[in-house]
């Protein structure tokens, strides 16, 4: 029996040999696990989008709300400028992500960690910014509780946060592996999941900018 | 005013438009005859809520497309279940075969493809009809009565019924638990509810209509014959969902008339002295906070306190109940109590006010509600968790004499002409 | 078994992938082999599967139980066994039980065990995350449960928990709140299972197994984890508002503020359509691998299986709103919603042309598995049929939350979705346990629970036409209803009879093997046709001695009896 | 196979094993010059808000023209980034699905809730 595991099954598959194993997509399983997680995020982040604009189209129709303060904070309240830089910084951190890929598959491990520290910065910047807005929206009054409008804006951009500072401990994971030099270029495929992930969450904030800042 | 409504009713007969309906009906109730008699089988017992009896025009139409999906569902449903019992014993292994092998089929392209497109095709022919229906049941009929509609508004757990005389979006009078409507004319209804979703459905006159809180829908009714048509709220709304019922009374024009001249009087204030004036001044003592009484509470809905506001006989007071100027989440209202005495149940439609053939008050019903209300149906009238108000009629704690008093006051809540 | 590796990844996470070829972290594979930390510790897809299976029975109990005092309750007019408060909570924990901690973890623990036997891997893609999967489904459910004695009283608001009566207002106790905690834990449980079991299906198959080699059990499988992929997130964010609602007075539902009651409704309702097909399409698999077995014929029409299963999943995404046609949804979205979900019968009406086409012409062995996944065809298809009736918008008006949507879904849920589990019990018991259920006693369990099935249920579709609305927790001596809920009421009781002996025949099956130490059946008592019944039984750890090698569908038929003509 | 070829030839990215270090050069280039076209665009996304510097009447294009911003960007960041461009075209299905089913699904939720038209709630 023991002769039979280890022996090459028919077509040339052995049980033990994991090297150069395919798997039927040639995808990892790794890889393919990470992607479909992300189709199945799309569903949450649509139902997110779709509930907040639905409530701001809501709070503005509200028979007795309209031009109420509340409703003029809810419609008033973003900083574009700010918000814009936010999502610049973001958007860069995507750049630094992909590079740090980019330079492991080089078994490059200074510029790896360099655009990993940068991308782990950038995204921190951006939570930063984030914090910085709900605390100026909570001073002009606009609370968690203060309407539909606030509930909706929070949950979503605060889901997003989440998704944000998750990203960045793993980030941090892979970047406290390297400096145990367990981060090599034979598992950069490693890295580039958690990019996949990283410039997923990147994506989303491509499209709450445009639906939840920009459009009026 | 009344007068006017009247003639309104005469001129709008039965448009031609429903009457091939009354051409299907025909048929329509043989079928629903043998239907009924298979369905109800060993059910000798009477079911007022049945949905195979419609008595109106939009229940009847719902009910001449059910009954042929019915019977293309249940011709397959034999096919089916003969087909899988046939097979069973046809093909079944017998003695001797266990080392057979049956012809190694691996399917029909052609035959497939029919079993697809047959079904496709019948599905398309109900679909036909199913729009057909739909576009009769969401067109306002000609004939709709255009001086008043009602609208629906749910509430933990009890119906009220606002009546907008000539459709200016001001409600004029109101009433709780029976609906009264004039027969042979279509009547706008709007729903709504004041807390959670509720759904007003009364079997014989149309289909069910959810009742939401900060939305409003639409349906119409008609009842063809006179009569008490029970309903019951389907949309689970919590503790006495089970006690949440209405009746649509359809009454004929005239009769309709007369009561809606009977809803728009104010109520009597009894006489200083008497056990009646007794029972009011418990009233306002103790109910006026909730409940409403065209004539004693003031238009704020502060409850009477003088002589003279007695006398003034002060304006009606029902606007404060309505969703429409601003919904409070919570049931903090009460059914009004103006012409109570025209009503025949009350507590969600579930107990008897007064006996529907002679017209005898059931005291019984009424001291005791008054009495301990959780005896009669389920409630949380304590405030809890989110909710300052509670939700139901709380205990009171009157006296006796003070039941006593009340009771024979509220005896006294119909109009003078009814 | 002493084939089984010595190093810890010799069979690795995905024993076909390895291209990673260093995971970054290494934590050992757990080794005991027997007593309860071999199950606590396992990572292995076959123990993980019965696991699942041994708590969904468990829940099955529990709500089952809940079922008997709702009937009991029911028996008669102005019943006073159950409060209206204590009626609520358990129709509402008997209905999330059912769905969530029964038919979903019954149907998952058919996948884990048998969806890596099919496509002949060592096990599934990512054997911790299952472990992962398990576990959280269990917390969730056993979490969702305590609220009997800690939250103050079960979740007392309908398994579709309905905001604003889901609120804090309406809703006060703590029971709401487990719902929606309990439910996202199990939820990303089965998120978890999804991914793990959908890269299972699609990178670790044999060589030669190409999909459309797959048996058809492999293909529900498959379009039932991916509707759970994109299903689940919809219902997640549903409970993350409500729970954000209650906890944190967030406005989602609050309607004084200007929020959409219907909110609520689409966000559920958008996951609850898929949902009802990943209730019943596992069932539609099991049956569609025992009709062929039984028979000795290949299933018919196996495309037209494969791509009814697609269609099925596709269009259940575009038929929510059906469960919304008495809210005031507006006339074209009511026409076009029954139009969609009347269509989505034909692929449905396909799939059970194509059983009896497959039993055509068979020499059909009725044995207990078989007779269940018979009594499914005939029951699902009445389920289906007055599924058919709902469809219809008018009709529906009438019908939805009366009895006569109870019998519908109870048709579909215990006469489709629970019949096809027992089938599927029956079938591969001895491949998972190396032991045969009792036939006598298993075909007694059939007969019985299809008369209490029917006498429960069947009454059902009579006091819905005749008006009796569901989710209350009495009626009136004169609405009529008193006869034929008494006759619910004693199916209920038949219902629990049959349950005893299957309970009893797994109990006497078990210790009459042990004891009179009946002969193992074999690796393939079925005479059956996928590459499970291929090897021992029970399934060795490691699954397949030699992976096997796949060169058509049916494949370990054709290695019994050589290929058609 | 060498583990410097199966990392590389497996995780999808656009070099491939045979080629040298200086196309990995020249796809740094490309992720830099895509990160440009990211920022101009959102700069642009940017220059919508500042109403006062548009002429008349060109504000109603904005959410169109925003959209289709967002699209290119989110295109962009989805197939270079995430080399969706040069995987296997079974993750790109993979995630089109989730993007088409939640667009499609919520669209037509928001439809029927009127979004699209009037006021969602309480017509006066």
């Amino acid at each position: 029996m023991a002769e039979t595991l280890t022996a090459p099954a028919e077509g040339g598959h052995a049980a033990h040999d994991d090297h150069g194993h395919e798997t039927n997509t040639g995808i990892t399983n790794e890889k393919l696990g990470m992607w479909l997680f992300l189709g199945s995020e799309c569903l949450l982040f649509g139902g997110l989008i779709s509930t907040f604009l639905l409530y701001k189209k809501k709070l503005n129709t509200f028979p007795g709300f309209e031009n109420t303060t509340i409703v003029r904070l809810g419609r008033n309240v973003f900083d574009i400028p700010f918000t814009s830089v936010s999502s610049f910084v973001l958007l860069m951190s995507s750049l630094t992500m992909v590079l740090a890929v980019s330079a492991l598959t080089r078994d490059d491990q200074r510029r790896m960690r360099t655009w990993l520290l940068a991308t782990v910065f950038l995204g921190s910047t951006f939570l930063a910014g984030q914090v910085y807005e709900f605390t100026a929206f909570v001073k002009e009054g606009l609370g968690y509780t203060t309407n539909i409008f606030s509930s909706a804006f929070y949950t979503l951009t605060g889901f997003h946060g989440a998704h944000v500072l998750i990203g960045i401990v793993i980030l941090m994971t892979m970047f406290a592996r390297s400096l145990q030099g367990k981060l090599r270029a034979r598992n950069a495929e490693t890295l580039e999941i958690a990019g996949l992930y990283w410039h997923f969450v990147d994506v989303v904030w491509v499209v709450i900018f445009v639906v939840v800042y920009l459009i009026k | 005013m009344s007068d006017q409504f009247n003639g309104e009713v005469e001129r709008r007969k039965m448009s031609p438009k429903y009457d091939h309906l009354k051409r299907v009906r025909k048929y329509v109730t043989v079928l629903l005859g043998v239907s009924l008699l298979a369905l109800a089988g060993c059910g000798s017992e009477r079911t007022p809520l049945t949905t195979l009896d419609p008595r109106g025009e939009a229940s009847q139409a719902i009910q001449n497309l059910v009954v042929p999906v019915f019977i293309v569902a249940g011709i397959v449903f034999v096919f089916i279940n003969v087909g899988v019992l046939y097979v069973a014993v046809r093909f079944r292994r017998r003695k001797g075969e266990e080392n057979e092998f049956p012809e190694q089929v691996h399917g029909n392209t052609k035959l497939e493809l029919g079993w697809t497109i047959i079904p496709a095709l019948i599905m398309a022919g109900i679909a036909v009809g199913t729009v057909a229906t739909l576009v009769t049941l969401n067109t306002e009929p000609d004939n709709t009565a255009k001086d008043f509609e009602v609208r629906v508004v749910g509430q933990q757990w009890w119906w009220q019924f606002e009546y907008d005389l000539g459709r200016d979006g001001t409600v004029d009078f109101v009433t709780a638990s029976e609906m009264v409507i004039p027969t042979g004319v279509p009547v706008d209804l709007t729903m709504t509810s004041r807390d959670v979703i509720h759904s007003f459905w009364i079997p014989a006159l149309n289909g069910k209509k959810d009742a939401a809180p900060g939305r409003l829908s639409k349906l119409w009714m008609q009842a063809d014959e006179e009569g008490r048509f029970i309903g019951q709220c389907t949309e689970f709304c919590g503790l006495s969902h089970a006690y949440m019922r209405m009746y649509a009374v359809a009454k004929s024009p005239a009769d309709f008339d007369k009561w809606v001249a009977g809803q728009m009087t104010n109520a009597k204030i009894p006489a200083a002295g008497t056990a009646e004036r007794r029972g009011l001044e418990a009233f306002t003592g103790n109910c006026a906070g909730c409940h409403l009484i065209s004539g004693v509470n003031t238009p704020d809905c502060t409850p009477i306190k003088t002589e003279a506001e007695y006398d003034a006989k002060a304006n009606t007071c029902w606007v404060g109940a309505s969703p429409y100027t601003g919904a409070p989440q919570v049931s903090g209202m009460a059914p009004n109590l103006t012409h109570l005495m025209t009503r025949y149940v009350f507590v969600g439609a579930l107990y008897e006010l007064r006996n529907v053939d002679t017209g005898e008050i059931n005291v019984n019903n009424l001291e005791g509600w008054i009495r301990n209300p959780e005896d009669y149906k389920p409630m949380a009238p304590e405030p809890t968790r989110g909710n300052t108000y509670g939700r139901g009629m709380p205990k009171i704690n009157l006296t006796e004499d003070q039941i006593d008093d009340l009771v024979a006051y509220l005896s006294t809540l119909a109009p003078t002409s009814a | 078994m002493a084939l089984v590796e010595r190093e810890p990844l010799a069979l690795p996470s995905g024993a076909g992938t390895g291209v990673a070829v260093e995971p970054l972290g290494v934590l050992a594979r757990p080794h005991t082999k027997t007593g309860w930390r071999s199950w606590v510790s396992t990572v292995d897809h076959k123990k993980i599967g019965i696991m699942y299976g041994a708590a969904a029975l468990l829940f099955f109990l529990v709500g089952g139980l809940e079922a008997m005092l709702i009937r009991i309750q029911l028996a008669q007019p102005n019943g006073t066994v159950l409060s209206a408060d204590v009626y609520n909570q358990v129709y509402t924990m008997h209905g999330v039980t059912m769905v969530f901690l029964v038919i979903m973890p019954m149907a998952a623990a058919f996948a884990n065990y048998l969806l890596p036997l099919q496509i002949g891997a060592r096990d599934v893609a990512f054997p911790r995350l299952n472990a992962l999967s398990f576990w959280m489904f269990l917390g969730g459910g056993l979490f969702f449960n305590t609220a009997w004695f800690v939250g103050g009283g079960g979740a007392d608001c309908g398994w579709f928990c309905y905001a604003p009566n889901s609120g804090v207002a309406f809703s006060p106790t703590h029971g709401v709140d487990f719902y929606a905690v309990g439910l996202q834990i199990a939820g990303a449980a089965s998120l978890i299972g999804a991914v793990n079991l959908i890269v299972t299906v699609l990178n670790m198959r044999a060589p030669g197994m190409t999909l459309f080699r797959m048996p058809v059990f492999t293909w529900m499988q498959l379009v039932v984890q991916f509707l759970l992929l994109f299903s689940l997130p919809v219902i997640t964010v549903a409970l993350f508002l409500l729970t954000f609602d209650r906890s944190f007075g967030a406005n989602f539902f609050n309607i004084s503020q200007g929020a959409d009651p219907l909110l609520w409704q689409h966000l559920f309702w958008i996951f609850g359509h898929p949902e009802v097909y990943i209730l019943i399409l596992p069932s539609f698999g099991i049956v569609s691998e025992i009709i062929p077995t039984m028979s000795r014929k290949p299933i018919y029409g196996y495309p037209f299986m494969v791509f009814s299963g697609i269609a099925i999943g596709f269009m259940g995404w575009g038929v929510w709103a059906h469960h919304m046609f008495a809210s005031g949804l507006g006339p074209i979205s009511v026409a076009a919603f029954s139009l969609s979900t009347m269509f989505i019968a034909v692929p449905t009406g396909v799939k059970i042309l194509n059983w009896m086409a497959t039993m055509w012409g068979g020499k059909i062995t009725f044995n207990t598995p078989m007779l269940f996944s018979a009594g499914l065809v005939a029951m699902f298809t009445i389920g289906g049929l007055s599924g058919v009736t709902h469809s219809v918008a008018p009709a529906d008006t009438q019908q939805t939350d009366t009895y006569y949507i109870v019998a519908h879904f109870h048709y579909v849920l215990f006469g489709g979705a629970l019949l096809g589990l027992f089938a599927g019990m029956y079938f591969w018991w001895p491949k998972a346990f190396g032991l045969m259920l009792n036939e006598r006693l298993g075909k007694v369990h059939f007969w019985v629970i299809l008369v209490g099935f029917n006498l429960t249920f069947g009454p059902m579709h009579i006091l819905g036409l005749q008006g009796m609305s569901r989710r209350i927790q009495t009626y009136q001596p004169s609405d009529g209803f008193t006869f034929w809920n008494r006759v619910a009421t004693l199916g209920v009781f038949v219902i629990a009879v049959a349950m005893l002996v299957f309970l009893y025949n797994i109990y006497a099956s078990w210790s009459s093997w042990k004891k009179a130490g009946r002969p193992n059946p074999g690796a393939d008592p079925w005479d059956a046709r996928s590459l499970e019944w291929s090897i021992p039984s029970p399934t060795p750890e490691h699954n397949f001695d030699v992976i096997p090698e796949v060169h058509g569908q049916d494949d370990f038929w054709h290695r019994k009896y050589g290929e058609d003509e | 196979m060498s583990a410097e070829t199966v990392a590389t030839a497996t995780t999808g990215h656009p070099e491939h094993a045979d080629h040298g270090g200086e196309v990995h050069e020249s796809h740094d280039r490309m992720y830099v010059k895509i990160a440009c076209i990211l920022a101009v665009l959102t700069f642009l996304e940017m220059l919508t808000y500042f109403e006062s510097i548009w002429p008349d009447g060109v504000e109603r294009y904005f959410a169109a023209v925003l959209l289709v911003l967002m699209g290119i960007k989110f295109y962009l960041i989805s197939a270079y980034f995430m080399h969706l461009r040069w995987d296997k075209p079974v993750l790109k299905r993979v995630f089109i699905t989730g993007i088409v089913i939640a667009v499609v699904v919520y669209l037509i939720m928001l439809t029927a809730f009127n979004f699209w038209s009037g006021p969602g709630v309480m017509p006066h």
